[in-house]
Protein backbone atom coordinates (compact mmCIF):
# COMPACT_ATOMS: atom_id res chain seq x y z
CA UNK A 1 0.00 0.00 0.00
CA UNK A 2 1.23 3.28 -0.86
CA UNK A 3 0.68 6.70 0.55
CA UNK A 4 1.53 10.01 -0.58
CA UNK A 5 0.78 12.89 2.37
CA UNK A 6 1.33 15.75 3.92
CA UNK A 7 0.86 14.77 7.29
CA UNK A 8 3.25 13.01 9.53
CA UNK A 9 3.08 9.21 9.87
CA UNK A 10 3.22 6.89 13.16
CA UNK A 11 5.50 4.04 12.59
CA UNK A 12 3.77 2.60 15.93
CA UNK A 13 0.56 2.47 13.81
CA UNK A 14 1.78 1.03 10.49
CA UNK A 15 3.09 -1.09 11.96
CA UNK A 16 0.28 -2.26 13.93
CA UNK A 17 -1.97 -2.63 11.14
CA UNK A 18 1.06 -4.74 9.11
CA UNK A 19 0.97 -7.23 11.83
CA UNK A 20 -2.85 -7.15 12.30
CA UNK A 21 -3.02 -8.97 8.80
CA UNK A 22 -1.58 -12.44 9.80
CA UNK A 23 -0.38 -14.31 12.41
CA UNK A 24 1.82 -15.38 9.99
CA UNK A 25 4.06 -12.78 9.91
CA UNK A 26 7.16 -13.63 12.26
CA UNK A 27 9.41 -10.19 10.81
CA UNK A 28 8.63 -6.27 10.02
CA UNK A 29 11.93 -4.92 8.98
CA UNK A 30 11.60 -1.00 8.44
CA UNK A 31 13.39 2.06 7.23
CA UNK A 32 12.60 5.43 8.26
CA UNK A 33 14.19 8.30 6.21
CA UNK A 34 14.74 11.70 8.15
CA UNK A 35 15.34 14.94 7.11
CA UNK A 36 19.25 15.75 8.39
CA UNK A 37 21.30 18.34 9.07
CA UNK A 38 24.04 19.25 6.84
CA UNK A 39 27.71 18.46 7.72
CA UNK A 40 29.00 21.13 9.81
CA UNK A 41 32.29 21.47 7.74
CA UNK A 42 30.11 23.13 5.24
CA UNK A 43 29.04 26.03 7.66
CA UNK A 44 25.34 25.64 6.13
CA UNK A 45 22.22 26.09 8.09
CA UNK A 46 18.75 24.08 7.30
CA UNK A 47 15.59 26.28 7.14
CA UNK A 48 13.71 23.88 5.78
CA UNK A 49 13.18 21.29 3.06
CA UNK A 50 10.47 21.53 0.30
CA UNK A 51 8.77 17.99 -1.33
CA UNK A 52 7.24 17.72 -4.41
CA UNK A 53 5.94 15.22 -6.27
CA UNK A 54 4.36 14.27 -9.30
CA UNK A 55 1.14 13.13 -8.55
CA UNK A 56 -0.72 9.96 -10.46
CA UNK A 57 3.07 9.42 -11.57
CA UNK A 58 4.09 8.98 -7.84
CA UNK A 59 1.87 6.62 -6.88
CA UNK A 60 2.20 4.40 -10.31
CA UNK A 61 5.80 3.77 -10.11
CA UNK A 62 5.64 3.04 -6.12
CA UNK A 63 3.16 0.45 -6.62
CA UNK A 64 5.02 -0.96 -9.58
CA UNK A 65 8.01 -1.10 -7.09
CA UNK A 66 6.07 -3.01 -4.62
CA UNK A 67 4.41 -5.78 -7.08
CA UNK A 68 8.26 -6.48 -7.72
CA UNK A 69 8.97 -6.91 -4.32
CA UNK A 70 6.35 -9.04 -3.89
CA UNK A 71 7.45 -11.11 -7.04
CA UNK A 72 10.90 -11.63 -5.76
CA UNK A 73 10.13 -12.19 -2.32
CA UNK A 74 7.94 -13.94 -0.12
CA UNK A 75 6.26 -11.31 2.02
CA UNK A 76 3.05 -10.77 3.90
CA UNK A 77 2.61 -6.74 3.19
CA UNK A 78 4.18 -3.73 2.19
CA UNK A 79 3.39 0.04 3.18
CA UNK A 80 5.23 2.69 1.62
CA UNK A 81 4.38 6.06 3.28
CA UNK A 82 6.20 9.09 1.67
CA UNK A 83 5.52 13.05 2.87
CA UNK A 84 5.40 15.93 0.72
CA UNK A 85 5.12 19.42 1.67
CA UNK A 86 7.45 21.53 4.40
CA UNK A 87 9.65 19.43 6.29
CA UNK A 88 11.92 21.10 8.85
CA UNK A 89 14.77 19.49 10.12
CA UNK A 90 14.17 15.62 12.18
CA UNK A 91 11.31 15.33 10.05
CA UNK A 92 10.54 12.04 9.29
CA UNK A 93 9.64 11.97 5.33
CA UNK A 94 9.59 8.25 4.46
CA UNK A 95 8.45 4.70 5.70
CA UNK A 96 9.15 1.69 3.93
CA UNK A 97 7.06 -0.85 6.22
CA UNK A 98 7.72 -5.00 5.04
CA UNK A 99 6.43 -7.67 7.05
CA UNK A 100 7.40 -11.40 5.95
CA UNK A 101 7.46 -14.65 7.63
CA UNK A 102 10.96 -14.89 8.22
CA UNK A 103 13.99 -11.84 8.18
CA UNK A 104 16.03 -12.63 5.67
CA UNK A 105 12.76 -11.86 2.69
CA UNK A 106 12.01 -8.44 5.22
CA UNK A 107 15.80 -7.27 5.19
CA UNK A 108 15.93 -7.75 1.12
CA UNK A 109 12.37 -6.44 0.18
CA UNK A 110 13.00 -3.23 2.61
CA UNK A 111 16.18 -2.62 1.18
CA UNK A 112 15.29 -2.81 -2.27
CA UNK A 113 11.95 -0.52 -2.23
CA UNK A 114 13.56 2.55 -1.02
CA UNK A 115 17.06 1.33 -3.51
CA UNK A 116 14.44 1.94 -6.01
CA UNK A 117 12.07 4.51 -4.51
CA UNK A 118 14.65 6.97 -4.37
CA UNK A 119 16.35 6.54 -7.74
CA UNK A 120 12.86 5.94 -9.44
CA UNK A 121 9.88 8.04 -7.69
CA UNK A 122 9.27 11.36 -9.03
CA UNK A 123 10.25 13.15 -5.64
CA UNK A 124 12.09 16.42 -5.43
CA UNK A 125 13.50 17.96 -3.08
CA UNK A 126 14.34 21.46 -2.16
CA UNK A 127 16.86 22.45 0.57
CA UNK A 128 16.00 26.05 1.88
CA UNK A 129 19.01 27.18 4.01
CA UNK A 130 21.18 30.52 5.36
CA UNK A 131 23.01 30.20 2.38
CA UNK A 132 20.30 30.18 -0.42
CA UNK A 133 17.55 27.52 -1.38
CA UNK A 134 18.28 24.64 -3.97
CA UNK A 135 17.29 21.52 -5.52
CA UNK A 136 19.22 18.38 -4.23
CA UNK A 137 21.37 16.99 -6.71
CA UNK A 138 21.09 13.64 -8.02
CA UNK A 139 23.03 11.13 -6.05
CA UNK A 140 25.30 8.97 -8.12
CA UNK A 141 25.03 6.51 -5.37
CA UNK A 142 21.39 5.63 -4.90
CA UNK A 143 21.79 5.52 -8.77
CA UNK A 144 24.42 3.00 -8.90
CA UNK A 145 23.00 1.37 -6.27
CA UNK A 146 19.56 0.77 -7.83
CA UNK A 147 21.12 -0.45 -10.58
CA UNK A 148 22.79 -3.17 -8.86
CA UNK A 149 19.53 -4.92 -8.58
CA UNK A 150 19.14 -5.09 -12.12
CA UNK A 151 21.76 -6.64 -12.76
CA UNK A 152 21.15 -9.22 -10.44
CA UNK A 153 17.61 -9.21 -12.51
CA UNK B 1 -6.51 16.99 -29.14
CA UNK B 2 -3.72 18.93 -27.16
CA UNK B 3 -0.65 17.46 -25.89
CA UNK B 4 -0.34 18.70 -21.51
CA UNK B 5 3.76 19.25 -21.24
CA UNK B 6 4.49 19.39 -17.83
CA UNK B 7 7.16 20.80 -15.73
CA UNK B 8 8.60 19.97 -12.20
CA UNK B 9 11.11 21.33 -9.65
CA UNK B 10 13.86 23.30 -11.20
CA UNK B 11 12.47 23.25 -14.72
CA UNK B 12 9.66 24.34 -13.22
CA UNK B 13 10.81 27.52 -12.09
CA UNK B 14 13.10 27.62 -15.49
CA UNK B 15 10.11 27.27 -17.57
CA UNK B 16 7.69 29.63 -14.77
CA UNK B 17 5.02 27.48 -14.67
CA UNK B 18 4.26 24.20 -13.93
CA UNK B 19 2.50 23.12 -17.33
CA UNK B 20 2.12 24.11 -20.84
CA UNK B 21 -0.62 22.99 -23.46
CA UNK B 22 0.03 22.47 -26.90
CA UNK B 23 -1.26 21.82 -30.10
CA UNK B 24 1.37 19.17 -31.49
CA UNK B 25 3.60 20.77 -34.66
CA UNK B 26 3.27 19.26 -37.72
CA UNK B 27 6.17 17.11 -38.30
CA UNK B 28 7.10 16.42 -34.95
CA UNK B 29 6.84 12.77 -34.18
CA UNK B 30 8.89 11.77 -31.04
CA UNK B 31 9.65 13.44 -28.07
CA UNK B 32 12.82 14.77 -29.19
CA UNK B 33 11.39 16.32 -32.13
CA UNK B 34 9.54 18.06 -29.82
CA UNK B 35 12.04 19.35 -27.91
CA UNK B 36 14.00 20.35 -30.52
CA UNK B 37 11.10 21.86 -32.18
CA UNK B 38 10.48 24.44 -29.71
CA UNK B 39 14.45 24.72 -28.80
CA UNK B 40 14.76 26.01 -32.26
CA UNK B 41 11.48 27.80 -32.06
CA UNK B 42 10.80 29.47 -28.44
CA UNK B 43 14.14 29.63 -27.28
CA UNK B 44 14.95 30.83 -24.13
CA UNK B 45 14.24 27.85 -21.59
CA UNK B 46 13.89 25.30 -24.06
CA UNK B 47 17.22 25.84 -25.05
CA UNK B 48 18.41 25.44 -21.63
CA UNK B 49 16.39 22.30 -21.27
CA UNK B 50 17.66 21.20 -24.45
CA UNK B 51 21.01 21.67 -23.24
CA UNK B 52 20.39 20.17 -20.00
CA UNK B 53 18.85 16.52 -21.72
CA UNK B 54 21.30 14.12 -20.04
CA UNK B 55 20.40 14.58 -17.15
CA UNK B 56 16.18 15.08 -17.64
CA UNK B 57 14.33 12.20 -17.64
CA UNK B 58 11.20 11.98 -20.03
CA UNK B 59 7.48 10.94 -18.98
CA UNK B 60 4.88 9.97 -21.04
CA UNK B 61 1.31 9.25 -19.34
CA UNK B 62 3.33 8.50 -15.91
CA UNK B 63 6.15 6.10 -17.71
CA UNK B 64 9.25 6.90 -18.26
CA UNK B 65 10.47 6.75 -21.64
CA UNK B 66 13.11 6.83 -24.59
CA UNK B 67 13.68 10.37 -25.99
CA UNK B 68 12.73 8.79 -29.42
CA UNK B 69 9.59 7.60 -28.20
CA UNK B 70 6.76 8.89 -30.24
CA UNK B 71 4.07 11.36 -29.03
CA UNK B 72 0.00 10.71 -29.94
CA UNK B 73 -2.46 13.61 -29.33
CA UNK B 74 -3.79 13.35 -25.70
CA UNK B 75 -0.71 12.52 -24.40
CA UNK B 76 0.92 13.53 -21.02
CA UNK B 77 4.39 14.71 -20.94
CA UNK B 78 6.49 15.46 -18.27
CA UNK B 79 9.88 16.26 -17.90
CA UNK B 80 11.61 15.04 -15.04
CA UNK B 81 14.51 16.79 -13.17
CA UNK B 82 16.78 14.20 -11.06
CA UNK B 83 14.61 12.80 -8.11
CA UNK B 84 15.90 13.24 -5.14
CA UNK B 85 12.84 11.53 -3.04
CA UNK B 86 13.33 9.53 0.42
CA UNK C 1 21.90 -0.16 24.64
CA UNK C 2 20.58 -3.79 25.77
CA UNK C 3 17.56 -4.64 27.32
CA UNK C 4 16.22 -7.97 28.50
CA UNK C 5 12.48 -7.40 29.98
CA UNK C 6 9.18 -9.20 30.57
CA UNK C 7 7.08 -5.81 29.49
CA UNK C 8 6.01 -5.03 26.18
CA UNK C 9 7.96 -1.91 23.83
CA UNK C 10 6.96 0.13 22.52
CA UNK C 11 8.30 0.78 18.59
CA UNK C 12 7.58 4.35 17.71
CA UNK C 13 9.10 4.94 21.54
CA UNK C 14 12.40 3.29 20.91
CA UNK C 15 12.40 5.10 17.34
CA UNK C 16 11.51 8.67 18.80
CA UNK C 17 14.43 8.14 21.67
CA UNK C 18 17.09 7.40 19.25
CA UNK C 19 16.34 9.85 16.90
CA UNK C 20 16.15 12.51 19.64
CA UNK C 21 19.90 11.40 20.03
CA UNK C 22 21.07 13.52 16.74
CA UNK C 23 19.94 15.86 14.01
CA UNK C 24 22.70 14.07 11.63
CA UNK C 25 20.36 10.88 11.34
CA UNK C 26 19.19 10.63 8.44
CA UNK C 27 17.89 6.94 8.41
CA UNK C 28 16.61 4.23 11.28
CA UNK C 29 16.04 0.95 10.22
CA UNK C 30 14.26 -1.17 12.51
CA UNK C 31 13.72 -4.94 12.92
CA UNK C 32 10.73 -6.77 15.13
CA UNK C 33 10.69 -10.45 15.48
CA UNK C 34 7.20 -11.94 16.43
CA UNK C 35 5.51 -15.42 17.74
CA UNK C 36 4.36 -16.38 14.87
CA UNK C 37 1.96 -19.41 14.20
CA UNK C 38 3.12 -22.73 12.55
CA UNK C 39 2.54 -24.02 9.48
CA UNK C 40 -1.31 -25.10 8.94
CA UNK C 41 0.25 -28.63 7.24
CA UNK C 42 1.57 -29.52 10.76
CA UNK C 43 -1.64 -29.11 12.44
CA UNK C 44 -0.12 -28.17 15.99
CA UNK C 45 -1.15 -24.62 17.73
CA UNK C 46 0.87 -22.66 19.45
CA UNK C 47 -0.72 -21.86 23.78
CA UNK C 48 2.13 -20.42 24.54
CA UNK C 49 5.83 -19.44 24.29
CA UNK C 50 8.18 -19.38 27.11
CA UNK C 51 11.74 -17.77 27.06
CA UNK C 52 14.07 -17.95 29.40
CA UNK C 53 17.66 -16.36 29.26
CA UNK C 54 21.01 -16.53 30.82
CA UNK C 55 20.74 -12.96 33.45
CA UNK C 56 24.45 -11.31 33.08
CA UNK C 57 25.57 -13.36 30.01
CA UNK C 58 22.76 -12.19 27.68
CA UNK C 59 23.72 -8.65 28.15
CA UNK C 60 27.18 -9.04 27.85
CA UNK C 61 26.91 -10.96 24.57
CA UNK C 62 24.80 -8.05 23.00
CA UNK C 63 26.53 -5.48 23.95
CA UNK C 64 29.52 -6.63 22.52
CA UNK C 65 27.53 -7.47 19.40
CA UNK C 66 26.70 -4.02 19.63
CA UNK C 67 30.39 -3.13 19.82
CA UNK C 68 30.81 -5.27 17.26
CA UNK C 69 28.59 -3.66 14.84
CA UNK C 70 30.08 0.27 16.45
CA UNK C 71 33.12 -0.78 14.95
CA UNK C 72 32.21 -1.77 11.31
CA UNK C 73 30.02 0.98 10.07
CA UNK C 74 29.14 4.61 10.99
CA UNK C 75 26.31 5.00 13.68
CA UNK C 76 24.56 6.90 15.74
CA UNK C 77 22.59 4.53 18.10
CA UNK C 78 21.81 0.83 18.41
CA UNK C 79 18.75 -0.23 20.51
CA UNK C 80 18.40 -3.92 21.43
CA UNK C 81 15.37 -4.86 23.12
CA UNK C 82 14.83 -8.73 23.74
CA UNK C 83 11.77 -10.19 25.60
CA UNK C 84 11.53 -13.05 28.40
CA UNK C 85 8.94 -14.94 30.40
CA UNK C 86 5.62 -16.43 28.62
CA UNK C 87 4.38 -14.78 25.28
CA UNK C 88 1.41 -15.11 23.24
CA UNK C 89 0.72 -15.33 19.22
CA UNK C 90 1.20 -12.49 17.61
CA UNK C 91 3.62 -10.70 20.45
CA UNK C 92 6.29 -9.08 19.67
CA UNK C 93 9.69 -10.61 21.26
CA UNK C 94 12.79 -8.45 20.14
CA UNK C 95 13.39 -5.08 19.01
CA UNK C 96 16.80 -4.27 16.64
CA UNK C 97 16.79 -0.44 16.18
CA UNK C 98 19.88 0.89 14.31
CA UNK C 99 20.25 5.05 13.72
CA UNK C 100 23.21 6.08 10.89
CA UNK C 101 23.20 9.41 8.79
CA UNK C 102 22.99 7.09 5.82
CA UNK C 103 20.91 3.77 5.52
CA UNK C 104 23.27 1.40 3.66
CA UNK C 105 25.06 1.49 7.08
CA UNK C 106 21.68 0.85 9.01
CA UNK C 107 20.34 -1.87 7.01
CA UNK C 108 24.02 -3.77 7.33
CA UNK C 109 24.36 -3.20 11.25
CA UNK C 110 20.55 -3.97 11.78
CA UNK C 111 20.81 -7.57 9.99
CA UNK C 112 24.43 -8.40 11.65
CA UNK C 113 22.70 -7.53 15.17
CA UNK C 114 19.41 -9.95 14.83
CA UNK C 115 21.83 -12.70 12.30
CA UNK C 116 24.31 -12.86 15.41
CA UNK C 117 21.54 -12.54 18.43
CA UNK C 118 20.02 -15.40 16.85
CA UNK C 119 23.04 -17.77 17.59
CA UNK C 120 25.15 -15.74 20.22
CA UNK C 121 22.79 -14.71 22.83
CA UNK C 122 21.70 -16.98 25.32
CA UNK C 123 17.79 -17.09 25.03
CA UNK C 124 16.00 -20.30 24.88
CA UNK C 125 12.40 -20.36 23.76
CA UNK C 126 10.07 -23.12 24.58
CA UNK C 127 6.95 -23.65 22.35
CA UNK C 128 3.97 -25.03 24.37
CA UNK C 129 1.12 -26.49 22.24
CA UNK C 130 -2.04 -28.60 21.78
CA UNK C 131 0.33 -31.77 20.80
CA UNK C 132 2.92 -31.12 23.93
CA UNK C 133 5.52 -28.62 24.74
CA UNK C 134 9.17 -28.79 23.37
CA UNK C 135 12.41 -26.85 23.18
CA UNK C 136 12.91 -24.64 19.81
CA UNK C 137 15.54 -26.59 17.88
CA UNK C 138 18.52 -24.53 16.95
CA UNK C 139 17.88 -23.46 13.32
CA UNK C 140 20.84 -24.48 11.13
CA UNK C 141 19.62 -21.73 8.60
CA UNK C 142 20.55 -19.40 11.58
CA UNK C 143 24.19 -20.69 12.25
CA UNK C 144 25.07 -20.61 8.69
CA UNK C 145 23.99 -16.80 8.18
CA UNK C 146 26.10 -15.51 11.46
CA UNK C 147 28.82 -17.73 10.02
CA UNK C 148 28.98 -15.93 6.53
CA UNK C 149 29.47 -12.58 8.79
CA UNK C 150 32.69 -14.12 10.25
CA UNK C 151 34.34 -15.60 7.14
CA UNK C 152 33.78 -11.33 5.75
CA UNK C 153 35.96 -10.36 8.67
CA UNK D 1 35.82 -21.59 47.21
CA UNK D 2 33.17 -23.79 45.12
CA UNK D 3 32.48 -23.90 41.42
CA UNK D 4 29.19 -23.27 40.66
CA UNK D 5 27.52 -25.28 37.68
CA UNK D 6 24.47 -23.71 35.99
CA UNK D 7 21.79 -25.98 33.81
CA UNK D 8 19.69 -23.71 31.19
CA UNK D 9 16.16 -24.79 29.52
CA UNK D 10 16.36 -28.34 28.27
CA UNK D 11 19.14 -29.09 30.61
CA UNK D 12 18.12 -27.96 33.25
CA UNK D 13 15.10 -29.80 32.97
CA UNK D 14 17.25 -32.88 32.42
CA UNK D 15 19.12 -32.32 35.49
CA UNK D 16 15.68 -31.24 37.43
CA UNK D 17 17.57 -28.03 39.04
CA UNK D 18 19.41 -24.62 37.59
CA UNK D 19 22.11 -24.49 39.20
CA UNK D 20 24.83 -27.12 41.69
CA UNK D 21 27.37 -26.22 43.36
CA UNK D 22 30.78 -28.42 43.39
CA UNK D 23 33.99 -28.41 44.96
CA UNK D 24 36.60 -29.27 42.06
CA UNK D 25 37.74 -32.76 42.65
CA UNK D 26 41.14 -33.54 42.31
CA UNK D 27 43.02 -34.19 39.06
CA UNK D 28 40.21 -31.94 37.56
CA UNK D 29 41.69 -29.65 35.30
CA UNK D 30 39.35 -28.61 32.28
CA UNK D 31 35.78 -28.57 31.50
CA UNK D 32 36.39 -31.85 29.47
CA UNK D 33 37.67 -33.51 32.66
CA UNK D 34 34.75 -32.47 34.63
CA UNK D 35 32.38 -33.07 32.81
CA UNK D 36 34.40 -37.09 32.31
CA UNK D 37 34.60 -37.24 35.79
CA UNK D 38 30.70 -36.70 36.50
CA UNK D 39 29.17 -39.07 33.85
CA UNK D 40 31.54 -41.68 35.55
CA UNK D 41 30.89 -41.11 39.41
CA UNK D 42 27.21 -39.74 38.78
CA UNK D 43 25.63 -41.19 36.01
CA UNK D 44 22.48 -40.33 35.04
CA UNK D 45 22.09 -36.78 33.45
CA UNK D 46 25.67 -36.43 33.50
CA UNK D 47 25.67 -39.27 30.75
CA UNK D 48 22.95 -37.82 28.92
CA UNK D 49 24.64 -34.48 28.80
CA UNK D 50 27.89 -36.14 27.68
CA UNK D 51 26.21 -38.11 25.16
CA UNK D 52 24.69 -34.76 23.70
CA UNK D 53 28.08 -32.75 24.11
CA UNK D 54 28.73 -31.60 20.66
CA UNK D 55 25.37 -29.89 20.66
CA UNK D 56 26.42 -28.08 24.13
CA UNK D 57 28.22 -25.16 24.12
CA UNK D 58 30.08 -23.99 27.30
CA UNK D 59 31.02 -21.09 28.90
CA UNK D 60 32.81 -20.09 31.86
CA UNK D 61 32.04 -16.66 33.15
CA UNK D 62 29.97 -15.75 31.05
CA UNK D 63 32.26 -16.38 27.55
CA UNK D 64 31.83 -19.45 25.53
CA UNK D 65 35.05 -21.40 25.18
CA UNK D 66 36.17 -24.54 24.29
CA UNK D 67 35.88 -27.95 26.60
CA UNK D 68 39.87 -28.04 27.15
CA UNK D 69 39.67 -24.85 29.09
CA UNK D 70 40.50 -24.66 32.35
CA UNK D 71 38.42 -24.26 35.22
CA UNK D 72 39.57 -22.41 38.57
CA UNK D 73 37.86 -21.95 41.58
CA UNK D 74 34.86 -19.54 41.77
CA UNK D 75 34.42 -19.90 38.30
CA UNK D 76 30.64 -20.15 37.03
CA UNK D 77 30.78 -22.79 34.54
CA UNK D 78 26.52 -23.02 32.04
CA UNK D 79 26.29 -25.72 29.84
CA UNK D 80 24.30 -23.75 27.12
CA UNK D 81 21.73 -25.81 25.07
CA UNK D 82 21.55 -24.84 21.44
CA UNK D 83 20.00 -21.25 21.64
CA UNK D 84 17.22 -20.15 19.84
CA UNK D 85 16.14 -16.09 20.76
CA UNK D 86 15.05 -13.86 18.55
Amino acid sequence: MVEVQKEVFSIEEITSEVKALGSHIGAIVSFIGYVRDFDVSENKMLLEMRLEHYPGMTEKVLQTIEKKAFSKWDLSAVRIVHRVGILKLNDPIVAVVVASPHRNNAFDACRFIIDFLKTEAPFWKKEVTNKGAYWVEDKKSDLKQSMSWKKEG
Amino acid sequence: MKINVLFFASLRELFEKDSIEIAKPENIKTAQDLLDFYANHEKGPWLELLAKKNTIRLAINHSVVDWDSVINDGDEIAFLPPITGG
